[in-house]
């Protein structure tokens, strides 16, 4: 639903930190989500897992911040793995050729299992 | 196309209006007949343009005019569309708005990029009177299924 | 709110646009923070007021001008907009601009019922220029739930 | 999906004709969306079953042609049955206060039953 504000879920795990935004992350919601991630990227644990799958909208400073993490995570050495990218998300990523960048998986269940 | 705009929208370069700009050029390009895939690359690349002139035209004041105008190309054939999007905002010499080399992965740099894949013309101007004018036209290429990916 | 709109369309009184200027109404209401009920009672409040221009007050030409500009309520409280439609069309008075007695089934005369039941306010003017005028206020009513029904 | 036109699907089944509109039925498809009730109108079954589950979107044209079939029905002593009203379509009926004057069935199954 286009307009509707960003949430974002964050559960750590211990092994692992899972979050989950909901809503569409463009130019506004971009600077809340970086800082959410960041907080994700603090806790230093082995597995960052991403849900996209409740994020209906994307634009480049969104890619932006996932790119950010990524490259925060390489630093770290931990993984970051995307999860559920819908059909919309994925066009852009394809535009942006950075769909095959990440890691992903099609549900949580993959990423946070093997 | 040199006509009065259809539709046009006289907006504040605040980030509150950007979905509904974008949500405006959805529901014109669905109704010209673009597929829903092409209608949301349209939509996305004039989203970009709108965060570029925000951002960096107008260094994020939120109280700046930006215009975007619409012409619908000739009605029977293929969907086609012309874009304009006008602003009051610094002016920049057009061969310095270049997206990055995508090879090199980072983040930000994208914006320029997305709207020269997605849309068949995107020429950048400065405007006689001040400001920047970006021009982008896109038609519905042939092998496009509904539903189905926009080569674009 | 007597400063200029935040976000204004200029359209043609082509009904090809009206899904667009509904779906930029709803993506402003929905990012002011109306409830997704209400947000779709608002658009389609200015559905049938752009509707009844074309139909009633340009006789179904399609290449006149149509205004409508938006005032969001002041950020932070409850979602709150202004909107206004105006157009060049002919003059009617205000008070012959009502809907039909809901009891008496028939088609048509809806519309203008539709719009005073879901807006707070909906005010008819002549313009002093020429044409017609509607001011339509909206506030999110206190006791409405997320997707619930808006008590409109 | 708004901004999608109509296409209107047309069943006769000898003893009912079912009418299925896919899209949005507003100003400028009710011109079109009439002259299909009509023919359905004119075919004089004992039935007549309107599946809205897949209109996304109506305003008053449309709901105008509607009351219109209704009318038509009741003077050719046939039954009109709305079937599958979203919520969408329903908030109109009921600011229309119309919602009480139609005959409505969730399912098309329980329309065409009976
Ligand atoms: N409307 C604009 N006004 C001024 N400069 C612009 C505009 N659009 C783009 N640019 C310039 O082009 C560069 C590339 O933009 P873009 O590809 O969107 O990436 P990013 O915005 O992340 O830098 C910007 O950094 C900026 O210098
Ligand atoms: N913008 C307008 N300009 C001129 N007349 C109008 C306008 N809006 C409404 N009217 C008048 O009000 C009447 C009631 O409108 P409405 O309730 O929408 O029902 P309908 O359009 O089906 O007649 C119309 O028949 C028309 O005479």
């Amino acid at each position: 639903m286009a307009g509707q504000p960003l949430q974002v879920n964050f559960d750590d795990r211990g092994t692992m930190v899972v979050v989950t935004p909901m809503g569409e992350i463009s130019y506004s919601e971009a600077t809340s989500f970086r800082a959410v991630l960041k907080r994700a990227s603090d806790l230093n644990r082995p597995r960052i897992i991403i849900d996209l799958s409740r994020v209906d909208d994307m634009n480049s400073p969104g890619v932006a911040t996932l790119v950010e993490a990524l490259q925060n995570a390489r630093r770290n050495r931990a993984r970051l793995i995307l999860v559920g990218i819908t059909q919309r998300v994925l066009a852009i990523f394809q535009i942006a050729r950075l769909h095959t960048v990440f890691e992903t998986r099609d549900t949580l269940e993959a990423a946070a299992g093997e | 196309m040199s006509e009065a705009p259809h539709i046009r929208i006289e907006m504040l370069s605040n980030p509150l209006y950007l979905a509904g700009a974008r949500e405006l050029i959805s529901g014109v390009c669905r109704r010209l007949g673009f597929t829903e895939m092409c209608t949301s690359q349209i939509a996305l690349a004039v989203d970009e343009a709108l965060c570029n002139v925000m951002r960096h035209g107008y260094d994020k004041l939120t109280d700046r005019p930006i215009w975007v105008s619409l012409w619908p190309g000739p009605q029977g054939g293929k969907p086609e569309i012309q874009i304009v999007i006008e602003d009051e905002a610094r002016q920049i010499d057009p061969a310095d708005i270049k997206g990055r080399d995508l090879d090199d992965v980072k983040p930000g740099g994208l914006g320029v990029h997305i709207i020269r894949e997605v849309m068949d013309a995107a020429v950048y101007e400065k405007r006689p009177g001040g400001g920047m004018k970006l021009t982008m036209v896109k038609k519905q290429p042939e092998h496009d299924k509904p539903g189905g990916e926009c080569k674009c």
